[in-house]
């Protein structure tokens, strides 16, 4: 029972987090939805170490989540930059201003 | 399988053939030595043909020669082959003749022309390969001299290329004609079917073991005489086209774009009457079938008929003969309906010699006048003696001239055949008979005497610079003398037609009193009309055209069969071309620009995904994700 | 079950707030407050961690997330033109779009949840405490051992993020 | 030992380190340095590639024929990309020693992305090599278009890369790990077992989606291949050639390791999804680049119809659970077929873009206009650049055709004539956009008379277009390899 | 191997050395460039008559009836290797020969070329290449490499030194024969698969169940190429943008190739089907003989009309092959070769007055009789022949044609087949018409300057000329080459 909620609060988070992404117009807001998602993902990687009877080492669980924690840290450093840089060329953090590449 | 005919026989065609080559090569350089060079060639085959007449066996035919030309399967061989009988060697000394007789006689017509030597190159072609269709021993070789002489008749047509009226007329002729040939060949085809189904391929094409094969009491083949109808209705179909009969005549008559002396040989004399040779050649087919009898009498009677009525009305000198030309035609085929070949190689023999000297007459007139008109033309007696008197002795054996001309007794043995067998026919052949006589001896005494000058239509089939100034005179030797050679046999062939029953087997009908005193009344009456009116003035011509406007309009339009066939055949065509074109751009085609239109277009929608804003690439991401789990998951919900 | 009932009322009260954190960062219209409530997640979820044994884990969210990533956030609003998104028309045509197919997906997900949990995860298994240490002994000894490549290979990353950062950050000429 | 096993990457990413020491050491020379160090890195870790024994290295790293090959496709490919982007760097690109290092580590993340055998080792080597590649695609000086790539580029795989590792903590929760082996036998355990009912499946296949969205990014998907124009065309073109062949090598090569090892139990359900991608990606990819003007879009269009063409490949897949057999070769086949294919693809695409970046350092334009007229000033090169489109549109007697012939042979053999059609209603409509490219370069007049006659890039892309023409005749020793690594994948 | 001779490779290496000596040519040099090209094309066509000869002596034929057969494994696919397999049997040799022929015919007539001559040159010397390779060819994948290996070099003859029109043209013909032949692949590796191997010399037998789709696989990509009656829509389009050499080559070898195809793929492949859809092509065929010809008759130009006529003289070709005999096989390829030889002519003496006028429209023409007279001769000829009259060469093979035809299918289809015959009086119409309208009338003012054919036209077209009327009057020449071949094919055929 405990897992089925917390895994729905876990997909929870994972859907805010892509509507989030997909809705904020500032590209920092967006970099945020990623966040959530990401830390979703690490919620269900602890939850299934803890609560599923399939999980032989929960600790390997741990071990992914913390790879993933310490990814995202160096994703928003990069993305941080390249938003910065299209502040600088574009004036404006929309990430839809970029919209010079189409068709 | 030679024998020691083939070299003579292969000379005869080949010596124009060889005179063909050297006068298209180098008949620019020395038109006129070679020419006499080719006319002298002629004159040899000539004697070889009349030597050939003289001396072969009675009986069947020889086969001289026959080549394999190609095969099939390494077991069907097409062969080349050639033959004599007497059949061949009467109508090889006609046609060597006459074409002799034209040779000359070109000398003085074409004296001045820029491509002398290419007329002459043209008529050693057409001679060669009219005698090969003559000789030929089979069907595939006939077809393919058959064609050839189609194709002379399509060059010499439209000889004087810069007149459009010539090259239209020698494209009608070919592709009139072409339209026959089309018969000859699927007839020839079906044949080689029917020979491969029954293992009798080498010689079903052959004349003589298909006669064999053909024979009423050889029960041998019973596939090749349920096809016998069709292939006979198809080859008749050939030489209605090649002989200018209903409803392939209409070529003929514009045919007389080309020099006079091709009219003579070709379109009068020679090739016309190849369609005729074929029929007689295949006699054993045709006489067997009353069925095929009976359209080929009808056809023969009705082209007869309708040609001479045409003629009535027509005011070209050319046209006329021309017209009389497919009447007399008719009269063979009708003949031939009627079971008598040796009835119309007859006349197909005396057609020849005055139907030439009726056209190389009218080139000659021609010459001194610059024009054909017949309206126009007036005095030739006075100013043109030889060919008056000689144009007259022709004329008079057109008409069948009782006693002392060559076609009273070819014209009466058509009669008396048709006489024994279909009154009706011979009803209304006899009615023809009159009307020619009536309609040559209107020219006769339309243009050597001083009929008054009738208004004229400016233009009509001859060069209409008639130069009223210049005082017409009578032709050089080389144009007289043939014809003066032509009228002594115009008169004296009828006296040799005992020769033919020998050469050709057969006898000539004769129908007895009946048969010759009507043919003699219709001839009479119709001179006797022509003088009444167009001489002595007893009726008014033009009163009579008043008087039934609708038959005149109905003449002189030719029956209206030029408009007919443009209104249907060609309209047809025309559709049909259209159609396939409209078909080709608009539908073919434009399917294949639907596929490329329809991929830009879904390019286009694809591309609207791209639509640069980073969020919808996200979205789209996100919604594909949701489907395929939904896809995934569909079972659950069903 | 195995767990208690207050250990189940700090689970759905954390729940709670981490879901609300989430809804808030999708939803608030200042940036400001999105990061706000982003740390609040984070917080939330730190705090999950520890309930459930990760207590590694959960230090490290403290620190990387809530200390590192929220600060650059932050920095980064502060560093970029105040371009709050309330000046905008709240919604833009695909907005609505987007909500749905999101909201679709995540109502689908979570009802398959609900609906596979049960069959496959039977048992609730209650991971046997582990004392601080023996974790951390544990977690270095996986890292050191068998994930020594990717443990590598991530602090090549990071270098890498830091470089690549720096380089596009660069002011250039 | 197990070092030598892994000596290509650690000469490359040593190498990256040393070129970060030039830059802190003397930024002035540091390009030209860097720039030739990176060179011969490369070089070497070619060279090195043909001496690595295979090796495991526990559960998350291996070194196998399979691997060595792809990473030699890696190496090679990467080394022609730098080799001749010499003149397009200095002139259009800040920060060249930067630029090697980002270029270096991403070609290592790539090629560890080849050996991993498991996931998180995965992610994490893509992350390595993604994040350098987000900061390459925004290299570009005074250029707007390469920032905007770059966050697009970023946006967009983060967001993949986060979908696809909620995938992968699903199948941890199913199968207890990450490693290929534990999540393949676990996997083949329920699959073989009675409680895998029909109704449970798609369950299972949860983590898998995902985990194909996320690599379906990587290899420019329909319908998660929408960045790839806009990225393609505002990055630097070396880089954008970089992207087209390298990264998608190694997506694919990551992707047939997926396939035929952990998720191969339940591959079966995926076929239907891979046949109605590959059907989608093709025929969208070549309908959509019918209305481009720019080259570079143009080519990137083409490179995500070839994406489609390779995934048939993967769709001819089946779970095949003995190494010995018939079903297993024929695998191994497929995955050799797909390897060929990506060898030509990769050095037709490469040798386009070379040819691109040529043109674009000298005429500053991209779009197919730059094109014209090339042969009335360079027919070398036009000759050259026709045989390579020849190979992207698989005209024989290319290397193209062979890689499309395989790929044929390979859906024929498994009876998949619907891919079949579909592949070749792309291809006629693909040939239409590539001829637009010849047609510009035999057929418009040139708007300017600029020489390419000093660049060293034309002997280069005559060479690789002999080697392109003349494949026919000498590709077997590359399809014996090919076949080998082919064998090697399917180990488990 | 036993008989395995380097000969064909040989001959294929001659144009491509000539090509490769062409790329070191400076582009200036245009007089060296020309001999350079009607140089290797002239040693091609004597080589290929040096092999011709060879063919009659013994022990050239290997077992398979091959002569000069090579082999050499490309690559491996499957259980089985894709080879480099060539060897010519009679067909093979008949139609090597023409494609030289025409080849020095081609370029001894674009001597005049002046734009861009050195890559002119070379493109159609890998043109020659291609085309002697897919009649060479004894494994299907080499035949389909060396058959799209012409693609490329007909698209540039026709983007670069075409009409007006050259792009939409050229794109249409690439569009077109490769949409088909990616359909061929398709089919060619189906039969791979099913058979295990691709090596024409040693056919093996697939199940009749599997040959249904195939076959029409391989058709489709054949029938583009001949082209038959709903693919034909690309030729009047290239035909009319190409240059005079190309359009020679165009219509003299390219279209042959698919009914080569017919011959030395489509049947010994798929003889049970075959077998089956035989009187199904019979029919495309005769609706391509008079769709042919009614589209010649609604042309404008002159180039497009005689396009639209190869359409109907390769019905006839068609409807030849379809009867599955030895004959129908030989009447075909006779029609082939003079097709070939006739078309070519054609193409070229309208190139003659399109180099001089730059006006292709029938209506643009008159009176050319007199200002050209050896001309009109000529063109004379060649039209005729086209039109099927007995004594030239066109005769013989159409109507071996319309008798195979006729043997096989009269029974079943009487009027198709007479429909068939009337193909041939449309064909005289058009015909006809084109040459009354181009040479006959007065000759406009504009025209009288035009100059009648110089010594480079003489020299192409005569050769034409000599084939025109000797294979009409020995047509056994061709016959008895191919017949071996043809009886073999016909056995293999039967055999199912």
């Amino acid at each position: 029972m405990v897992l089925s909620v917390l895994l729905i609060v876990s997909t929870l988070i994972f859907g805010l987090g892509i509507l989030a992404v997909v809705t904020r117009r500032n590209a920092i807001g967006m970099l945020l939805g990623i966040e959530l998602m990401l830390n979703s993902v690490n919620l269900n990687l602890v939850i299934f170490g803890r609560f599923s009877e399939r999980i032989a080492d929960p600790l390997e669980g741990q071990v992914y989540a913390l790879f993933i924690m310490a990814l995202a840290v160096a994703e928003a450093a990069v993305g941080l930059a390249l938003i910065l840089a299209l502040v600088r060329k574009f004036g404006s953090v929309d990430a839809d201003a970029a919209g010079t590449l189409k068709g | 399988m030679n024998s020691p005919l083939a070299v003579p026989l292969l000379l005869i065609p080949l010596l124009p053939l060889v005179n063909f080559i050297i006068l298209i090569f180098w008949g620019k350089a020395a038109p006129r030595s070679l020419a006499i060079l080719s006319t002298a060639c002629l004159a040899a085959a000539t004697g070889i043909a009349g030597y050939l007449f003289l001396t072969i066996p009675d009986g069947p035919p020889t086969t001289a020669m026959s080549a394999d030309w190609f095969f099939v399967d390494k077991q069907f061989f097409f062969q080349f082959g050639i033959m004599i009988d007497g059949l061949a060697a009467t109508m090889a000394l006609i046609v060597t003749f006459v074409s002799l007789m034209v040779h000359i006689y070109s000398f003085g017509y074409m004296e001045k022309h820029e491509h002398f030597g290419r007329f002459f190159a043209f008529l050693a072609l057409f001679t060669s390969s009219m005698l090969l269709l003559v000789f030929s021993s089979n069907l595939l070789t006939m077809f393919v001299a058959w064609e050839g002489v189609g194709l002379c008749s399509y060059f010499l047509i439209g000889f004087y290329f810069e007149k459009p009226s010539a090259a239209a007329a020698g494209k009608k002729a070919f592709i009139t004609t072409k339209l026959g040939d089309l018969g000859f060949i699927t007839a020839i085809l079906i044949l080689l079917t029917i020979g491969a189904q029954t293992q009798t391929f080498a010689q079903i094409l052959d004349f003589e073991s298909l006669k064999t094969m053909l024979a009423p009491r050889n029960a041998a083949y019973p596939l090749l005489k349920d096809w016998s109808f069709i292939v006979g209705l198809l080859l008749f179909f050939a030489a209605i086209g090649k002989s200018a009969q209903f409803p392939l005549h209409v070529w003929l008559p514009d045919a007389m774009e080309g020099p006079s002396p091709v009219s003579a040989l070709i379109h009068a004399a020679t090739m016309v009457v190849a369609g005729v040779y074929l029929v007689a050649r295949m006699f054993f087919l045709f006489g067997q079938d009353p069925n095929l009898a009976l359209i080929i009498t009808l056809v023969g009677v009705f082209t007869a008929f309708m040609a001479a009525t045409i003629a009535l009305k027509s005011y070209d000198l050319k046209r006329v003969l021309a017209y009389s030309t497919i009447s007399q035609i008719g009269y063979m085929m009708a003949a031939l309906g009627l079971g008598s070949a040796v009835a119309s190689m007859f006349h197909v023999g005396t057609h020849a010699f005055f139907k030439a000297l009726l056209f190389l007459a009218a080139g000659s007139i021609f010459h001194a006048y610059h024009s054909l008109e017949i309206r126009r033309i007036r005095r030739v007696a006075k100013f043109m003696r030889t060919t008056s008197i000689t144009f007259a002795v022709g004329a008079l054996a057109l008409a069948g001239f009782p006693y002392i001309t060559a076609g009273f007794f070819s014209k009466e043995a058509v009669l008396s055949a048709a006489y024994e067998k279909f009154p009706w026919a011979f009803w209304v052949l006899a009615l023809t008979a009159g009307l020619t006589a009536f309609y040559m001896f209107r020219l006769i005494f339309l243009t050597f005497f001083n009929y008054p000058v009738q208004s004229v239509p400016k233009r009509s089939s001859g060069d209409d610079n008639a130069d009223e100034n210049h005082e017409p005179h009578e032709s050089s030797s080389a144009m007289t003398m043939p014809l003066v050679i032509l009228a002594i046999l115009s008169v004296a062939a009828g006296y040799f037609g005992w020769l033919l029953p020998v050469r050709i087997g057969g006898e000539i009908p004769h129908g007895g009193t009946n048969v010759l005193l009507t043919s003699i009344a219709f001839a009479i009456g119709g001179i006797l009309l022509a003088w009444a009116i167009y001489s002595a003035r007893i009726v008014k011509a033009e009163a009579m055209v008043e008087n039934m406007p609708t038959i005149a309009r109905f003449l002189e339009n030719k029956w209206y069969w030029d408009e007919i066939y443009d209104a249907t055949v060609g309209r047809l065509f025309r559709a049909v071309t259209w159609l396939v074109a409209q078909f080709d751009w608009y539908i073919v085609d434009d399917l294949y620009h639907l596929f490329g239109r329809l991929s830009v277009r879904a390019g286009m929608s694809f591309r609207q995904m791209h639509s640069g804003s980073v969020q919808i690439y996200l979205l789209t991401i996100a919604i594909a994700l949701l489907i395929l789990i939904f896809m995934y998951n569909i079972t659950r919900f069903s | 079950m195995g767990v208690s009932s207050g250990q189940t009322a700090a689970f759905l009260v954390l729940s709670l707030l981490a879901i609300s954190g989430a809804f808030y960062t999708a939803f608030a219209n200042k940036l400001f407050h999105s990061v706000l409530a982003l740390l609040l997640t984070l917080g939330s979820i730190a705090g999950l961690y520890f309930m459930m044994g990760a207590e590694f884990l959960g230090v490290l969210q403290i620190l990387l997330y809530m200390g590192g990533v929220v600060v650059l956030f932050v920095f980064g609003i502060m560093l970029t033109p105040a371009r709050d998104e309330d000046r905008l028309p709240p919604m833009v045509k695909w907005h609505m779009v987007a909500i749905i197919g999101v909201g679709l997906l995540t109502t689908f997900l979570v009802f398959i949840f609900y609906y596979y949990t049960g069959q496959f995860w039977h048992e609730i298994r209650i991971t046997p405490r582990i004392t601080y240490d023996k974790m951390f002994q544990d977690i270095s000894a996986l890292l050191t051992d068998k994930f020594l490549v990717p443990f590598e290979v991530l602090s090549v990353a990071i270098l890498v993020a830091l470089i690549g950062a720096l380089y596009v950050a660069r002011k250039r000429e | 030992m197990q070092y030598m096993a892994f000596l290509p990457e650690l000469i490359v990413v040593g190498a990256a380190f040393v070129v970060l020491m030039f830059e802190a050491v003397a930024p002035r020379r540091a390009s030209g340095s860097s720039f030739i160090l990176a060179a011969f890195a490369l070089l070497g870790a070619f060279l090195a590639l043909w001496f690595t024994p295979a090796y495991s290295w526990g559960s998350v790293l291996r070194a196998d024929a399979f691997s060595s090959l792809v990473k030699s496709f890696l190496v090679g490919g990467s080394l022609l990309i730098l080799l001749y982007a010499w003149p397009y760097l200095r002139e259009r690109v800040s920060g060249i020693s930067e630029f090697c290092f980002l270029f270096l580590t991403s070609v290592f993340g790539l090629m560890l992305v080849t050996s991993a055998t498991n996931f998180i080792t995965f992610v994490v080597a893509l992350e390595t090599a993604s994040l350098g590649m987000y900061t390459l695609a925004a290299s570009m000086r005074r250029d707007r278009s390469s920032v905007e790539a770059g966050v697009k580029f970023f946006l967009n795989s983060a967001f993949a890369t986060a979908i696809m590792l909620w995938g992968l903590s699903i199948i941890y929760g199913l199968t207890g790990s990450l490693d290929f082996s534990a999540v393949y036998s676990s996997f083949d355990h329920f699959a073989a077992s009675s409680s895998m009912t029909p109704e449970i499946k798609p369950f299972h296949l949860l983590g898998i989606l995902a985990l194909i969205v996320g690599i379906g990014f990587k290899i420019t998907l329909f319908p998660f291949h929408l960045w790839a124009p806009d990225v393609y065309q505002g990055s630097p073109t070396p880089f954008t050639a970089f992207l087209a062949t390298i990264s998608k090598a190694a997506g694919f090569a990551i992707l047939i390791r997926v396939v035929v090892w952990p998720i191969l139990p339940l591959v079966g359900d995926m076929q239907i999804l891979f046949v109605a991608l590959a059907t989608l990606t093709m025929l969208a990819a070549s309908t959509a680049a019918l209305l481009q003007s720019d080259a570079k879009r143009l080519l990137a269009y083409s490179s995500i119809s070839h994406a489609g063409f390779m995934l048939i490949a993967i769709a001819t897949m089946r779970d095949v659970r003995h190494l010995s057999g018939p079903a297993a070769a024929e695998q191994a086949q497929a995955v050799a077929s797909l390897l060929f294919y990506l060898v030509a693809y990769m050095s037709a695409t490469i040798g386009a873009f070379v040819v691109l970046y040529t043109i674009e350092s000298k005429r500053k334009d991209s779009s197919l206009k730059a094109f014209n007229g090339l042969w009335r000033t360079d027919p070398a090169l036009t000759f050259s650049m026709t045989v390579f489109i020849a190979s992207l549109a698989g005209l024989p007697p290319t290397i193209g055709f062979i890689g499309k012939f395989l790929i044929f042979y390979q859906a024929y053999s498994a009876d998949m004539m619907f891919l079949l059609v579909a592949a070749v209603v792309a291809t006629v409509i693909s040939l239409f956009f590539y001829f637009k490219i010849i047609r510009c370069m035999i057929l418009n007049t040139p708007d300017d008379e600029v020489s390419f006659r000093d660049s060293p890039t034309r002997a280069f892309a005559v060479i690789l277009c002999g080697a392109i023409l003349l494949a026919i005749f000498f590709s077997e020793p590359l399809r014996n390899a090919c076949m080998e690594a082919g064998k090697a994948v399917l180990l488990r | 191997m036993e008989g395995t001779t380097l000969h064909l490779p040989l001959l294929m290496m001659v144009p491509i050395i000539g090509m490769l000596i062409l790329m070191l040519v400076p582009a200036d040099k245009v007089r060296l460039i020309r001999q350079i090209a009607v140089a290797a094309s002239v040693v091609a066509l004597a080589y290929a008559i040096y092999l011709a000869i060879g063919m009659n002596n013994p022990g050239v034929l290997n077992a398979e009836q091959f002569a000069y057969s090579f082999s050499h494994p490309l690559f491996a696919v499957g259980n089985s290797s894709i080879l480099f397999s060539v060897g010519v049997d009679g067909l093979g040799m008949v139609m090597v020969l023409l494609t030289c022929l025409l080849f020095v015919v081609a370029l001894i007539v674009s001597l005049n070329i002046e734009n861009r001559v050195r890559e002119y040159y070379a493109v159609f010397l890998m043109l020659e290449v291609g085309c002697i390779g897919v009649f060479s060819a004894t494994d299907i994948f080499l035949f389909y490499i060396f058959w799209e290996l012409i693609l490329i070099p007909m698209f540039i003859i026709i983007a670069v030194w075409g009409g007006r029109n050259r792009q939409y043209a050229s794109l249409k013909f690439i569009l077109f024969t490769l949409g088909g032949s990616l359909f061929m692949l398709l089919g060619f590796i189906g039969y791979y698969v099913a058979g295990g191997s691709g090596d024409l010399t040693h056919i093996r037998q697939i199940a009749s169940g599997s040959q249904d789709l195939l076959f029409w696989l391989v058709f489709i990509g054949l029938a583009v190429k001949i082209p038959l009656f709903p693919f034909h829509t690309w030729l009047p389009d290239a035909h009319t943008e190409a240059p005079t050499a190309g359009s020679i080559v165009l219509a003299g070898i390219l279209l042959k190739l698919g009914t080569y195809g017919f011959l030395r793929v489509l049947f010994p492949l798929f003889p049970s089907a075959a077998n089956y859809y035989a009187p199904y092509i019979a029919v495309l065929g005769v609706v391509s003989i008079l769709y042919g010809a009614f589209l010649a008759m609604s042309q404008k130009d002159i180039k497009r009309m005689i396009a639209s006529s190869s359409i109907s003289h390769m019905g006839f070709v068609v409807l030849a092959l379809s009867t599955l005999t030895a004959g129908g096989f030989a009447a075909g390829t006779l029609q082939m070769v003079n097709h070939g030889i006739i078309t070519g002519g054609l193409f070229l003496l309208i190139g003659i007055i399109y180099d001089r006028t730059h006006l292709r429209g029938i209506n643009d023409f008159g009176g050319l009789y007199r200002v050209m007279p050896f001309y009109y001769g000529i063109f004379l000829l060649f039209a005729l022949a086209s039109i099927g009259m007995p004594g030239l060469n066109g005769f013989v093979s159409e109507f071996l044609c319309l008798f195979s035809g006729f043997q096989t299918y009269f029974a079943p289809m009487p009027l198709l087949m007479t429909a068939a015959v009337f193909g041939v009086f449309i064909g005289v119409i058009y015909m006809l018409g084109l040459v009354a309208k181009v040479f006959s009338g007065p000759a406009p003012e504009k025209w009288r300057m035009l100059s009648d054919l110089d010594v480079r036209e003489s020299v192409s077209i005569l050769p034409l000329c000599f084939l025109v009327v000797f294979l009409g009057i020995a047509p056994g020449v061709i016959l008895k080459s191919i017949g071996l071949a043809m009886d073999l094919i016909a056995k293999r055929v039967a055999s199912m």
